[in-house]
């Protein structure tokens, strides 16, 4: 592997004012914030501007970035001294580089048209003026996160990105279920926080120094143990953030926020934020195979687990949620291969930006036209009222499954198929989940838009209005486009080289490897399998009554088994295992630890008897103590 | 005997410029008590507070002239060393006495007449009347003095002196708490029984010490450790007696029962004052003593101060769990936090690792005074119909009744807890980080796994107050007065300043730092 | 000769704290308080004739200032205390505890 | 020689007086004890070549410090006497442990300081001309600034004792006047009958016999009977028990009329807050109040 290139100090031009994609955000969300109910009138379009403006410096600091040659792209904007000189040396910069900027690109980019398409999905909600103030918030410290140059600066932003997604899932506080789902996201972050945090202390102590620069750089000269301790921390949090084993259980139930949240935050970009982490920190994990073992182990587990719960949701948006854990998954599993997986990496977290958001803002616009229903069995026969929303997201379908030459093909395999050169058992089992992908994406297409309507009777289906649909319009273009343009001839390898390294020899891209054609027959057996349950038959659960139920009742209750014994069975019993994992593993030793302190300190402070005189016993025998240790170390 | 043949005394010379910021305390004390004696008693509220903060901070404005001009040497007969720690701490704790005063003076912490039994008609009959004890300012007062005096001390007589001069108004104002007066008065007297005992051991230490080296000047000490031999014994009990005190003024783990007890009992201001004023000066003291006098003996305290550190941490941060009283678990993580300082005053090894030691010691007793007078200043905002709501229970859901305060107090339990961009962090960072450099990392990792521990209660409370239901006759929010506006917005404005941009005072305090103690 | 006062100092002392740990009338603590500092300027008297300055005689004058005001402030806290509590004894007063 | 007889006579008394003052159940006992230690430690310091200090021992403590306490003893209660019963589970043993442990730690490491002769005092002292100027010469030369900063002390001490200990009178006085107005004006204006006629110890719970033999429950305060019958204090007569028993729950004695504010009597005491003292309620409340207490 070849060394990524130097930082170059920058100053002036655009990239001089890159900081403006932070503050513009930021700005927007305090004008809201703190203006209140004066800004309700035009608050949302303020919020939208300062995200399209925010895109609009990214899009011109790309360009200026690309202006440099390969090697220079590597730019440091000094912000402030956050403490110069001493000890402990931070500068507050901003680091700008392929990696960084392409997340900057994807969210403000997709941030600014979901910022737009709530327009339309907020629109009868009192507190949308709320909304927008939380989404550019979350905007700003996303692109904290991604663009500081050292730790401290995307913990910052790592923190506040967790506090905009508390905020926003726990929206519609009114809902218990909302403010649970809020607080549960909140804990289980705390959890994954602990280990960044203790991650970035490690990295402290060890060289001294945050900044991504010289910690990268002299990476290879710390213990393997130290850095394996260091991949292992860092690797809880970007669990804890992306809801990777064993810190899932947060995401299903993040959904309760408003949709296009769940399009943003919880499909297109802060779930990735441990992708970026695990990527960002690449040398660490290069000189700590342990470490970079467990994240593809961490990352094949949650693409399975993922896949499994996906099969047995019933909610539309849960669904996605569990294909959104399965893609993350992916994105992991590559993280971990090394420089071979990082393109591929992001490459795949770039194009599941767009067509998992556009899929997340289509359930949006679907439960929009079903009056915020979530059940699919209650869909059904959806494609001819809504074109539009039916095209973008069969767009994103197609997208996700591996459909050849969208998106996802090119990036799913090659995943999968660095994957199988660096492990074959990971790469078949990444092959398999891409075969139940492809089998519930497809039961819940079908099941949302085709076979017969079992809609609720005051359902009156429509399509969106424009102000949504063509967020959904330009997503899938990304969706159908995105794939093949940064893979195609290693274009987005060679891109990110200068910031997370060359492997050492690049991938072939070979359409007909085995791998790449088993993978695509393993979709087509799941597709099928779907069709034949959800598209072409008639969907259980609305159940057809009288004698229709005795025709079709063993092929239905047939299927179901089927479905129960191989999916939802091992799905319920997958998700029950994971519930106990976490109650009594993680949550278990949580809490053990927890209540072993609690018990300790409970009966400790019965030590403090209230009685003076006990005190001044503790300082008498203490007295005698100190006098007796002085004898011990003086030798007397 | 005739004093015929006695030899003339030549007049002692006393630096009263260098000395002016105590003479001004001191001097503001006893006019105060002059007032007492002379005016009415509607007036004197109105005269007193004036004297008191207009004495301070021209103490503070005199201290930074000190500063500015660089003076560095032991005044009056050599008795108060006037050098750069001290001059720091002096304004340290002077600028924490004018935030403390400014929320004592607030109109309802304080007994109506102490003199009259809780509960009882004429209690009554002083409340109904207003009645208040002005007294309180000069006690204030002399008790600031004296808190500037020990640290400053330079010989062991004048620090047993100063730690009572500290210690005797504290004692008493404890015992002033306008409600609950019982626990006030208990507070009062268990801070005075075991504060009289310690003071003791401290005594007694110093005798030890004298007679080691035959004088109780701190340098002459240092001294005689290298030319006093086969005297061991008197100098390892001496110091360890002498420790014994200190040691119980910091509030050190296993001197530390006192603390919780006091802090709850006393009047919050009170508490505020002592957990930011006397802990600082305490600080201080120790530090002299252990690095002037016994700099060459780190070999042998350096092992014990372990153990102390050690033990300080444990128990600070695991008590603290499970407390229910808002300030009874103040009071713990303040144990806790003198644990981690007390890491950064183990680790010093060399010479030049004294003075990035003491500059880290320095900040953090700046930053925790800090927080720690404004969580206490917001504590007196919450109130039952009876007082104070100490019962954490009582706190939950304030982020939904008053945001802003619970915000500003999460902010405050954040700056404990150490988090980036707070003063906590800085603080945090600065006693480990020399602790490192001192080699003492098993320390740290203690310090590390503890202040985890001690995260885990503050974000408790973070968590209490904006995740739990406000109950349904919650503890009303009290409309701040002035001086209590001021005190929270100051401390929050000082925690955040000192966590955005720490550098000036670092500067400063590395500064202070580096001239070290005069000997 | 020194030693035997030292010795006897230390025995004044040790004797001292016990009785504040058994005793529980507030007052009779504090009167073992006093016998601490008692045997502590034992100590200084003795150690001021071993080395021959007047620095311990001095710092023993002191402390007897310093224990005056102490006794002063002390006895009004307990004083108190007795008015509202009708008990001086120190383990009355455990409201504050845990 | 001398000097060694002297020493072990008072080291004897001094331990001796210490371990009365720690174990005699009396406090006035232990005060007096104290006493004695004070006065052995002055003698030691005269024989130590240090007359001032054993002047000032013998004045400011043995007769200042020492009228304090036994003054403070008397205000609570002469013969008060703690109970032997420890009842904090281990203390005692605990105590001898530490003590012990501290005192062989001190007198061994004390004990084995090789220590030469002591150097004496009389050259210090004759170069300034005797002990007392030599004092003087240190306390207003290198001591000067702790002096002056133990005027902070004192006058602390004086404040201290002020604020918690003096009662502000918060109204004018009563004059003559007001008071025998407010009590003609009352249900009694003759005296009320004194308690304790027939007592056989000092006590002012003890109703008082009229002249015809009927108890008079007027003569005692309600306060003290509602003590009494919640202590079980109650007398072996039984008219006398009923009496107080009556007292207790009905109030018998009469109110004072409110004519003069500054003698209106205290509101009713809660029982449930029984431990406030009664002492010093109401000046001019007759003789049955135990007035100046």
């Amino acid at each position: 592997m070849e060394t990524a290139a130097e930082i170059v100090q920058h100053s002036g031009g655009v990239i001089g004012l890159s900081w403006l994609t932070i503050a513009l955000p930021l700005l927007g969300a305090a004008i809201l914030l703190l203006g209140g109910r004066r800004t309700d009138r035009w608050g949302h379009l303020l919020g939208v501007a300062m995200s399209l403006a925010s895109f609009v410096v990214a899009v011109i600091v790309f360009f200026e970035l690309l202006g440099f040659g390969a090697d220079e792209r590597r730019r440091v904007v000094e912000l402030y001294d956050f403490l110069p000189g001493g000890t402990l040396d931070v500068k507050m910069g901003l680091l700008l580089d392929p990696l960084s900027i392409s997340f900057v690109l994807l969210i403000t980019g997709v941030g600014s048209l979901i910022h737009i398409y709530s327009i339309g999905y907020m629109a009868h909600d009192p507190n949308r003026r709320r909304f927008f103030a939380y989404l550019n918030l979350f905007v700003a410290a996303m692109l904290l996160l991604v663009l500081a140059d050292n730790y401290l600066g995307l913990y910052v932003g790592w923190e506040g990105v967790g506090l905009a997604s508390y905020l926003l899932i726990g929206f519609w506080q009114h809902k218990p279920s909302a403010a649970a789902a809020a607080k549960k996201a909140f804990i289980v972050n705390r959890v994954g926080d602990m280990g960044l945090a203790l991650g970035i202390f490690v990295i402290f102590t060890t060289f001294g120094t945050i900044a991504y620069g010289p910690v990268l750089a002299n990476a290879s000269q710390a213990s393997q143990g130290t850095l394996t301790l260091i991949g292992l921390a860092l690797l809880l949090g970007a669990c804890g953030k992306s809801a990777q084993l064993p810190l899932q259980s947060w995401l299903l139930d993040a959904m309760e926020g408003p949709t296009p949240v769940s399009a943003l935050i919880h499909a297109a970009t802060m779930v990735t934020a441990g992708v970026y982490l695990v990527v960002r920190s690449g040398p660490i994990y290069i000189g700590a195979p342990t470490a970079a073992l467990v994240v593809t182990i961490v990352g094949v587990a949650t693409l399975l687990a993922g896949a499994i719960i996906g099969t047995a949701k019933d909610d539309i948006k849960k669904a996605l949620a569990g294909s959104t854990m399965s893609q993350i998954g992916y994105m992991m599993l590559a993280a971990g291969l090394g420089p071979v997986g990082y393109a591929f990496a992001i490459a795949h977290l770039i194009a599941h930006g767009f067509f998992k958001a556009s899929m997340f803002l289509g359930a949006g616009s679907v439960m929009h036209a079903m009056n915020d229903e979530v059940d699919m069995r209650k869909f059904g026969g959806l494609a001819p009222k809504m074109r539009i929303t039916w095209a973008t997201f069969g767009l994103g379908y197609l997208a996700i499954i591996g459909f050849p030459l969208l998106s996802g093909y090119w990036t799913k395999d090659g995943i999968i198929e660095a994957t199988m050169e660096h492990s074959p058992i990971l790469g078949w089992l990444a092959v398999i989940g891409a075969g139940i992908t492809g089998f519930y994406m497809s039961r819940l297409f079908f099941m949302t838009f085709h076979g017969k309507p079992r809609w609720e009777k005051d359902a009156h289906p429509h399509e969106s209005p424009a102000v949504m649909t063509w967020p959904l319009i330009l997503l899938s273009i990304g969706s159908v486009f995105g794939g093949a343009f940064l893979i195609m001839g290693n274009r987005f390898m060679e891109f990110l080289a200068p910031a997370v390294g060359r492997p050492k020899e690049l991938p072939h891209f070979a359409p007909f490897s085995v791998a790449g054609v088993a993978t695509l027959a393993v979709v087509a057996v799941g597709v099928a399998y779907a069709w034949l349950k959800y598209g072409r038959a008639e969907v259980p659960a609305v159940a057809p009554r009288g004698s229709f139920l005795t025709v079709f009742a063993r092929r239905d209750l047939y299927g179901d088994a089927i479905n129960e014994a191989l999916f939802m069975r091992p799905g319920q019993w997958l998700t029950r295992l994971a519930v106990f994992f976490d109650n009594r593993g993680v949550d278990g030793l949580v809490n053990g630890l927890a209540a072993l302190i609690g018990g300790t300190s409970g009966r400790l402070r019965r030590v403090q008897t209230g009685f003076v005189r006990s005190y001044a016993m503790s300082i008498f025998l203490g007295a005698a103590l100190l006098v007796g240790a002085w004898f011990v170390v003086g030798n007397l | 005997m005739s004093t015929l043949t006695a030899a003339p005394i030549t007049a002692p010379t006393i630096e009263y410029g260098e000395l002016a910021p105590m003479l001004i305390i001191f001097g503001a004390a006893m006019i105060g008590v002059l007032v007492e004696a002379f005016t009415p008693r509607y007036l004197r509220k109105s005269i007193q507070m004036p004297i008191t903060v207009l004495s301070m901070v021209g103490a503070f404005a005199l201290t930074v002239w000190q500063g500015v001009r660089g003076v560095r040497s032991a005044a009056a007969m050599g008795a108060i060393a006037v050098d750069g720690p001290s001059l720091f701490i002096w304004g340290a704790i002077l600028l924490l006495a004018i935030v403390s005063v400014l929320l004592i003076n607030d109109d309802d912490h304080f007994v109506a007449e102490a003199a009259a039994v809780p509960g009882s008609a004429e209690e009554d009959q002083a409340l109904s009347q207003g009645g208040a004890h002005t007294e309180i300012y000069p006690l204030v007062l002399f008790a600031v003095g004296g808190m500037m005096l020990f640290p400053a001390a330079n010989d062991l007589l004048i620090m047993f002196v100063a730690l009572e001069v500290m210690s005797l108004p504290l004692y008493l104002l404890c015992g002033l708490a306008r409600r609950r007066r019982l626990l006030s008065q208990e507070a009062a007297m268990k801070y005075f029984l075991l504060g009289a005992f310690s003071s003791a051991f401290f005594l007694y230490g110093t005798a030890l010490l004298y007679g080691f080296a035959g004088s109780v000047d701190l340098k002459a000490i240092a001294t005689a450790l290298s030319t006093v031999g086969g005297q061991d014994a008197l100098l390892f009990i001496g110091a360890a007696t002498l420790g014994v005190g200190l040691l119980f003024k910091i509030g050190a783990a296993p001197f530390q029962a006192w603390k919780p007890d006091v802090y709850q009992g006393s009047p919050t201001p009170i508490t505020a004052l002592m957990a930011s004023g006397t802990l600082i000066a305490a600080f201080g003291a120790l530090l002299r003593v252990f690095w002037v006098a016994l700099g060459d003996l780190d070999a042998e305290w350096t092992p014990v101060l372990w153990g102390v550190a050690i033990l300080t941490m444990v128990v600070g941060a695991v008590l603290a769990i499970t407390q229910t009283d808002i300030k009874r678990m103040l009071a713990y993580s303040s144990i806790a936090h003198t644990g981690f300082l007390l890491t950064a005053v183990v680790a010093t090894g060399k010479e030049s690792q004294n003075a990035n030691a003491l500059s880290g010691i320095l900040f953090y007793l700046l930053a925790y005074g800090f927080a720690t007078v404004g969580a206490f200043a917001v504590v007196t905002m919450v109130r039952d119909p009876g007082g104070e709501a100490g019962h954490l229970s009582r706190w939950a859901g304030l982020g939904k009744r008053s945001p802003l305060l619970a915000g500003i107090f999460a902010l405050f339990l954040l700056a404990f807890a150490g988090i980036p961009l707070t003063s906590g962090f800085f603080g945090k960072y600065a006693v480990f980080a020399a602790a490192v450099a001192g080699g003492a990392v098993q320390l740290v990792i203690v310090g590390v796994v503890t202040s985890a521990m001690a995260a885990f209660f503050y974000v408790r409370v973070i968590v209490l107050m904006f995740f739990s239901d406000p109950a349904p006759e919650g503890p009303t929010i009290a409309v701040p007065s002035m001086g209590t506006a001021a005190v929270v917005t100051l401390s929050a404005a000082a925690t955040v300043v000192l966590g955005v941009f720490p550098q000036p005072v670092l500067d400063l305090a590395h500064t202070a730092a580096q001239s070290l103690f005069v000997r | 000769m020194t030693t035997h006062y030292l010795v006897l100092s230390a025995l004044l002392f040790a004797i001292g704290g016990v009785g504040v740990l058994v005793r529980r009338n507030a007052i009779v603590v504090f009167m073992c308080v006093e016998l601490m500092l008692n045997a502590c300027n034992l100590a200084f008297v003795t150690f001021a004739r071993q080395h021959g300055n007047l620095e311990g005689q001095i710092i023993a004058f002191f402390v007897m200032i310093v224990a005056a005001a102490e006794v002063v402030v002390g006895l009004a806290i307990i004083v108190t205390i007795f008015r509202t509590r009708r008990s001086a004894s120190v383990d009355d007063a455990n409201l504050l505890k845990y | 020689m001398g000097e060694a007889i002297t020493f072990w006579v008072l080291a004897v008394v001094s331990v001796a007086a210490a371990f009365g003052l720690v174990f005699s159940r009396k406090a006035v006992y232990s005060a007096l004890m104290l006493g004695v230690v004070m006065l052995s430690l002055a003698v030691l310091y005269a024989v130590q070549e240090a007359p001032f200090l054993a002047a000032v021992q013998i004045i400011v403590y043995t007769g200042a410090v020492m009228m304090l306490f036994l003054f403070v003893l008397m205000l609570v209660g002469v013969d008060s006497s703690d109970s032997l019963v420890e009842t904090i589970r281990g203390q005692r043993f605990w105590a001898f442990v530490a003590g012990l442990g501290f005192a062989v730690l001190l007198a061994l490491g004390i004990g084995n300081v090789v220590i030469g002769a002591p150097a004496g005092l009389s050259g210090a002292v004759s170069q300034v001309g005797g002990n007392v100027p030599g004092l003087a010469h240190l306390i207003f030369t290198r001591y000067v600034f702790v002096f002056e900063v133990t005027s902070a002390l004192l006058i602390t001490a004086a404040l201290g004792a002020m604020v918690l200990a003096h009662r502000e009178r918060r109204e004018p006085k009563p004059t003559q006047k007001d008071l025998s107005r407010a009590r003609f004006l009352g249900d009694h204006p003759a005296p009320l009958p004194g308690p304790g006629t027939y007592a056989r110890h000092n006590a002012i719970d003890m109703p008082a016999l009229l002249p015809d033999g009927t108890v008079s429950e007027l003569s005692v305060n309600r306060v003290i009977a509602r003590h009494d019958v919640e202590d079980g204090h109650l007398p072996n007569d039984p008219r006398l028990a009923q009496a107080i028993r009556n007292v207790a729950e009905a109030g018998v004695r009469t109110e004072q009329p409110k004519v003069v504010q500054a003698v209106a009597e205290a509101p009713e005491v809660p029982v449930a807050e029984r431990d406030k003292p009664a002492a010093a309620r109401v000046p001019g409340d007759g003789p049955v109040e135990e007035e100046g207490k």
